[in-house]
């Protein structure tokens, strides 16, 4: 019914229907993924893995706690306005209105940040994004657990610490940051000259612009400069690239640490047997063999009601939409029971957000034992536990596999970062910090 | 027709040579223009004709030589200069602005007689418009003029030859010139149009009392119109003086008769 | 000392790439004045198609390349019939957006049929650094771009002998000077636009197949354009020669103002400095350095 | 006969100078006028106003500019993005800075700004010409965005290189930032670009304006009746510059909120707008709009229609809606090659006529 009169009237008006025809309660979330334009080889994996999953509560479940998911894709290109366009269009729909927002784009989420505030629906940037959103005090519409880009890169330097014997013998050692020139490739740089200063490593940051086809000159300079350890925020083109370069230079791989959104097959594939040993951030598991994925085969790939590929289920950046769908059903769960109804809006979810916790046993519920950390959310921390992990490519089995275990970030030094840099924003944009007791 | 007042030179050009490259386009030309007289420029193709007019109001920077406009003596001219010490020229090969109407043409003939700033004319009120108006009586009055009241608002792209050349008239007589340079006004034009043409060219001489120098090849017309002619040959001078004497002389009629032309 | 070298080499390498890209531009305009802003796409059009031939229908590689030759081929008369023939003589800035709404259309249509991951392109060529330079000189020389730079060489002696000696090839010299001319050599200018932008189209096949090795196959390879522009202006849009040596130096130029100037300025600067270059000759040469001189006169 | 003109007789000169000659002309403008700050807000809700009307008019602006410098002048740039930029970053630190300063004034002063960047990198224009004046314009625009990119005063050494615009009020209207209401921030840019459009169709029949236009056509026969190049194109470069400027802020202030340099006025912003005076009509204010709306409005409704209309996934109509774009361009330039507003001029033409044939 609802359908019909959208065709009718899009077909008279091109007007999105403010609302539908009353049905049974429906959870509207949007999802804003690229399946087009120059990133769209790491878009399409992550949307397939959060509509997947979705889609299989509501086919294996009927939806959460019984209210079904009404999942709505919007083409946003990695393109800002289009994700702002999308926004405008979707915040509105449905009974609900829409329960949460993914952005999947730093610069996206940049946009929503501070409209969600006013139309009180909570964004979720899980991994990338503002940083500082961690701070729930000032950012009490944005969750970005369970870990920040400045957590992530504290770790790399702990796990190259190890490597290196003990954090002491980091000094005059030489770190290289190969990023994309954007505001995402950016995020780290502040927290990796601080851990530069701290531990005495010198510290290099190497920019490369959009898309980054052309890197010759970056790993000219990794040739001269012969940096011990090579970080990279890459995205899209950039990472392929850039593993190929070190690999034709014989960087050795296992010295050179991708952020998670430069750890995907896609990455890898191209620079074939080369790639072998290259290692990124990850915090959650690589690989299609947990009981969530056996159900979204069963139930959704099996219906033909499959996204993507079946045999791509388990690629990591799917992987990470699943967990991203995860959680964010989890916490409409959350909500639901504290307000006691399946009637909510973004700002119950929000409140489910902020008491979200998913420990072991309930991963193991959910079919994903040990898939990924136990998460637990409160009002004044939006990034959670902020533990990553490494995991490594096999180029032999063609497999990404979690090498380590989870390193606690370096609170010392993102802390303080955090404190600083939300407060400028407050200061700029005169928020008050809210308190959370 | 001539009891008309020839006054004194208004334009003295002294050996001007221009070359370029290995290529001399001029020689050592030296002639002058007296206030009121139509002075025609005559020779085959390629004798340097386009270019002397070129040199007089500054598109072309002779080597050597120097010109000198109402007293003042330069060793070149600068376009803008030229212009607005009142130079005006028309154009060989037709040099209209084909983008915009015949009045628009017009107006910009006198754009050296609008002043007002680009606030004003953001507004459009005041200053601006009053000076938009008056200067549009002066565009109508050569319209008038040279009757081209039915294509006012027409694109000049789209007219045929022999308007486009009268439009282009018009654009120079806007500049309200002392001196109009013409080149080849009536090229490409039937004898009816020639004749309007050659009306025009002696009612601005005598109404407005612009001086004219004018390149031609009709030599009937030539000789009908001109005080004065000069002879250029492979930008060499070959005569100087009234018709007659230039129509008797020798080289030139040599030259001519070696020199096949339309 | 070796590392300078090295620089300079691999600016050469790269700026060769870019020259593979630039030709396409340069036939084009040459033959029909018009700034075909559809030529990166192109180049993705191609590859993707190459590899789609290859993925997807199993064809081997030769098939495969000769499919895709006859796809940009059947392309390039497409275009020339539903598009360029409609056009004729307007101004270039009217052509040039019509080649805006061909990129579009590629663009959809070429997601649309092979789709928007990022494909291998394995064709065999050689590929990571040479091991005997690395090894014996310690400088780092990419195998692939060596094997480009020769393809390249090998193009452009094939344009110049098909432009000098063939008779297609003076009437696409002819037609460049002008339309009448053109058809004076007794061949149409519609068989010419397409003999043209079948060669461009082949162009954009190989500077396709070169950067998708490079990166494999996907969108940002219609991207490469950019990369072009600066070597268009310093080169001429005129020239094919014009297209290799500028390719050159702006390759060697951008390379070393990075490596020895950016660290200083906080790096990224190749690319402004690329058009900075072009802008620089372009003060001193307006029409680029093989472009031909304008006279202006009245 | 809808344009009928028998029995408007012009009585003199100011008459026909006026803007718009002909009655009916006078009568659509002063609707369109009407239905733009009387009906829409009150129509469309917000998500028409904030995702569809405010960047179609800030891009009509920024189009104005380009149409300006292009169209008029005939000087093609592609620094447009670039340009956005200045004024973005301008107001930026304009607001951070002198919050006192009042929004207005901000814009205003970072168009003016602009154009004072926009004038140095129209220095080459003297020299250059055509294409390779266009892709010389480039070099404005990548360097320009490295600049906003690199250094940290720019956007006061956040994190990311992020702006992030603080509210602004005017006469106690809060017209940025998210608390800003889309009615609000619609009247202030639809203000805005009625008066600069005003303004642009004044300066363009003007002294000025015929100057340009000159320049444009013909531009040694120009220099030779006393229009100095020198002044027409930099002239054309501050003015272009001043429109893009003031609209690069509205893009930020008002219309994003937040914007990065290298995603927000990248490259193909330059050529978006390029391609909507192009499409729209160069030389024609008109046309600014026209081209603005093609490009802006055009792909949402598609958009819109493929999706919710008739469920299309989104990645397909994404492709469908581009192609579809791309074969309009096409099909437009082979109709009417002088774009959409000659299309509509011929339009008014015939009815004028109507029903006689000619």
């Amino acid at each position: 019914m609802r359908k019909l009169t959208r065709t009718i009237v899009a077909a008279l008006l091109a007007v999105p229907m403010i609302s539908g025809v009353a049905s049974a309660y429906e959870l509207v979330m949007p999802t804003l993924d690229y399946r087009t334009g120059p990133y769209a080889p790491n878009g399409i994996p992550f949307a397939n893995g959060y509509g997947d999953y979705l889609n299989m509560l509501n086919e294996r479940d009927g939806g959460i706690n019984g209210a079904r998911i009404s999942l709505l894709p919007c083409e946003t290109g990695y393109n800002t306005k289009k994700g702002v366009e999308c926004y405008e269009n979707l915040k509105g729909e449905g009974q609900s209105g829409a329960l949460v927002f993914q952005p999947l784009s730093t610069g996206i989420t940049y946009q929503l940040i501070p409209k969600a505030s006013v139309d009180e629906i909570p964004i979720f940037s899980m991994g990338y994004g503002r940083t500082s959103a961690a701070n729930g005090k000032i950012f009490p519409w944005v969750f970005n657990f369970p870990a920040t880009y400045w957590s992530q890169a504290t770790v790399f330097v702990q796990y190259i610490g190890e490597k290196e014997g003990g954090m002491e013998n980091l000094k005059g050692k030489k770190i290289a940051l190969v990023y994309h020139n954007s505001a995402y490739g950016k995020e780290p740089i502040r927290t990796l000259e601080k851990a530069a200063e701290k531990f005495g490593f010198e510290f290099m940051a190497l920019p490369v612009d959009h898309p980054g086809q052309e890197q010759k000159s970056t790993w000219l300079q990794i040739r001269r400069e012969k940096p011990d350890w090579v970080m990279m925020w890459g995205w899209g083109v950039m990472n392929q690239v850039a593993i190929k370069e070190a690999a034709s230079i014989r960087y050795p791989m296992d010295h050179f640490i991708g952020v998670w959104w430069s750890g995907s097959e896609n990455d890898v594939l191209p620079a074939g047997a080369a790639a072998d040993g290259y290692l990124s951030g990850a915090f959650h598991q690589p690989g299609d063999n947990f009981g969530a994925h056996d159900d979204i085969k069963k139930h959704v790939y099996d219906k033909g009601m499959g996204l993507g590929d079946r045999d791509r289920i388990g690629e990591v950046l799917y992987n990470r939409g699943l967990v991203a769908a995860m959680w964010t059903s989890e916490a409409i769960r959350k909500a639901m029971e504290i307000h006691g109804t399946n009637e909510i809006k973004g700002i119950h979810v929000r409140d489910g957000f902020e008491a979200l916790e998913v420990d072991e046993a309930r991963l193991k519920e959910l079919g994903l034992a040990n898939f990924t950390i136990p998460v637990k959310v409160t009002c004044e921390n939006h990034e959670g536990p902020g533990q990553v992990a490494l995991q490594q490519w096999d180029a032999k089995a063609k497999k990404w596999s979690l090498v380590s275990g989870f390193y606690e970030p370096l609170r010392d030094i993102t802390g303080p970062l955090i404190a600083e840099d939300s407060s400028q924003y407050a200061a700029e944009n005169n928020v008050t910090e809210r308190s959370c007791n | 027709m001539n009891e008309r007042a020839i006054g004194a030179e208004i334009l003295k050009v002294e050996d001007i040579s221009l070359s370029f490259g290995v290529m001399k386009v001029l020689d050592n030309i030296s002639f002058d223009i007296r206030q009121g007289e139509i002075r025609s420029i005559i020779g085959p193709n390629g004798a340097g004709k386009s270019s002397m007019l070129n040199v007089i109001n500054g598109f072309y920077h002779p080597q050597q030589g120097s010109i000198t406009f109402k007293g003042e003596t330069r060793k070149q001219m600068a376009p803008h200069v030229a212009a607005s010490h009142g130079i005006a020229r028309t154009f060989q090969n037709i040099a209209l602005f084909k983008g915009m109407s015949t009045l628009d043409n017009i107006m910009t003939g006198r754009n050296l007689k609008m002043k007002t700033n680009l606030f004003w004319q953001a507004l459009h009120i005041g200053p601006a418009r009053a000076e938009e108006l008056e200067n549009r009586e002066a565009a109508e009055k050569i319209i008038d003029f040279l009757d081209i009241q039915a294509i006012r608002k027409k694109p000049v792209g789209k007219l045929p030859y022999g308007l486009q050349k009268r439009v282009e008239l018009g654009r120079a007589l806007a500049a309200e010139p002392e001196l109009l340079l013409l080149d080849e006004p009536m090229a490409g034009m039937n004898s009816e149009e020639k004749e309007d043409m050659c009306r025009f060219v002696l009612d601005v001489n005598s109404e407005f009392g612009t001086t004219i120098a004018l390149i031609e090849h009709d030599m009937g017309v030539v000789m009908d119109l001109s005080d004065r002619v000069l002879v250029l040959d492979y930008g060499k001078q070959l005569a100087d003086g009234e018709p007659d004497e230039v129509r008797n002389n020798q080289a030139v009629i040599d030259a001519y008769l070696g020199v096949p032309h339309e | 000392m070796t590392f300078f070298i090295e620089v300079v080499l691999s600016g050469l390498m790269a700026g060769v790439m870019y020259s593979l890209v630039a030709l396409g531009f340069v036939l084009i305009f040459k033959a029909s004045g018009i700034f075909n802003f559809a030529q990166g796409v192109m180049a993705l059009f191609a590859a993707l198609t190459l590899v789609g031939l290859m993925e997807k229908f199993g064809f081997p590689i030769w098939l495969a390349i000769i499919g895709t030759i006859a796809v940009m081929i059947v392309l390039a008369w497409l275009i020339e019939r539903v598009m360029l023939r409609h056009l004729v003589n307007q101004e270039p800035i009217i052509l040039f957006m019509a080649t805006i709404g061909l990129a579009y259309v590629l663009e959809g249509m070429g997601d649309i049929l092979w789709g928007s991951d990022v494909k291998l392109l394995d064709l065999g060529i050689p590929q990571g650094a040479s091991d005997w330079m690395l090894d014996s000189f310690d400088i780092y020389i990419e195998k692939l771009e060596v094997f480009a730079a020769a393809t390249a060489a090998i193009m452009v002696a094939f344009l110049a002998v098909f432009f000098q000696k063939t008779r297609i090839g003076r009437a696409l010299r002819a037609v460049a000077d002008d339309h009448q001319a053109a058809l004076s050599v007794g061949i149409s200018l519609h068989t010419i636009w397409v003999i043209v932008w079948s060669v461009a189209g082949i162009v954009a096949l190989v500077a396709g197949i070169m950067w998708g090795s490079k990166s494999g196959v996907q969108f940002s390879l219609s991207l490469i354009a950019l990369k072009a522009l600066p070597v268009l202006i310093l080169g001429g849009f005129t020239s094919v020669p014009g297209a290799i040596i500028g390719g050159m130096i702006i390759g060697v130029g951008e390379k070393v103002a990075e490596v020895y100037v950016g660290p200083f300025v906080g790096g990224a600067i190749e690319n402004w400095f690329a058009y900075m270059l072009a802008l620089v000759f372009l003060l001193f040469r307006p029409q680029g350095l093989f472009g031909e001189k304008i006279i202006e006169r009245v | 006969m809808i344009y009928r003109e028998t029995g408007q007789f012009k009585a003199n000169y100011q008459d026909d100078q006026a803007l718009f000659s002909i009655d009916q002309d006078r009568y659509v403008i002063f609707g369109i006028l009407f239905i733009t700050f009387a009906v829409v807000p009150y129509l469309l809700n917000q998500y028409w106003l904030n995702a569809i009307l405010l960047p179609f008019l800030i891009y009509s602006l920024a189009a104005l500019g380009l149409n300006i410098l292009t169209g008029y002048c005939g000087q093609l740039s592609l620094g447009t993005g670039a340009f956005m930029a200045v004024g973005a970053f301008s107001v930026y630190k304009l607001m951070v800075a002198f919050p006192e300063l009042g929004f207005i004034p901000m814009v205003l002063l970072s168009g003016l700004i602009t154009a004072a960047v926009g004038t140095l990198f129209g220095l080459p224009s003297l020299r250059i010409k055509g294409f390779y004046l266009a892709v010389a314009t480039l070099a404005a625009q990548f360097f320009l965005i490295w600049l906003f990119n690199k250094v940290g005063w720019f956007f006061n050494y956040s994190a990311s290189g992020m702006i992030n615009a603080p509210p602004m009020t005017i006469f106690g209207v809060i017209v940025t930032g998210p608390e800003a209401n889309g009615v609000a921030k619609y009247y202030l840019v639809a203000a805005f670009v009625a008066v600069f459009a005003l303004a642009a169709k004044n300066i363009a029949r003007g002294r000025i304006g015929r100057n340009w236009m000159a320049i444009r056509d013909m531009d040694i026969a120009a220099e030779l009746i006393g229009v100095r190049p020198l002044i027409a194109k930099l002239s054309a470069f501050a003015v272009s510059s001043f429109y893009i400027g003031m609209a690069g802020a509205l893009y930020f202030a008002v219309w994003l909120g937040s914007a990065e340099p290298t995603e927000a006025f990248d490259i193909n912003q330059s050529f978006l707008v390029l391609f909507m005076i192009i499409i729209g009509g160069l030389g024609s204010v008109l046309g600014s709009f026209l081209g603005a709306a093609f490009l802006v409005i055009l792909p949402i409704m598609l958009k819109n229609i493929l999706v919710d209309g008739f469920g299309t996934d989104s990645a397909l109509s994404a492709h469908i809606e581009i192609i579809t774009v791309g074969v309009l361009i096409i099909g437009f330039l082979i109709v009417e090659p002088h774009g959409l507003a000659r299309l509509w001029r011929i339009a008014k033409e015939k009815m004028r006529l109507w029903p006689f044939p000619y």
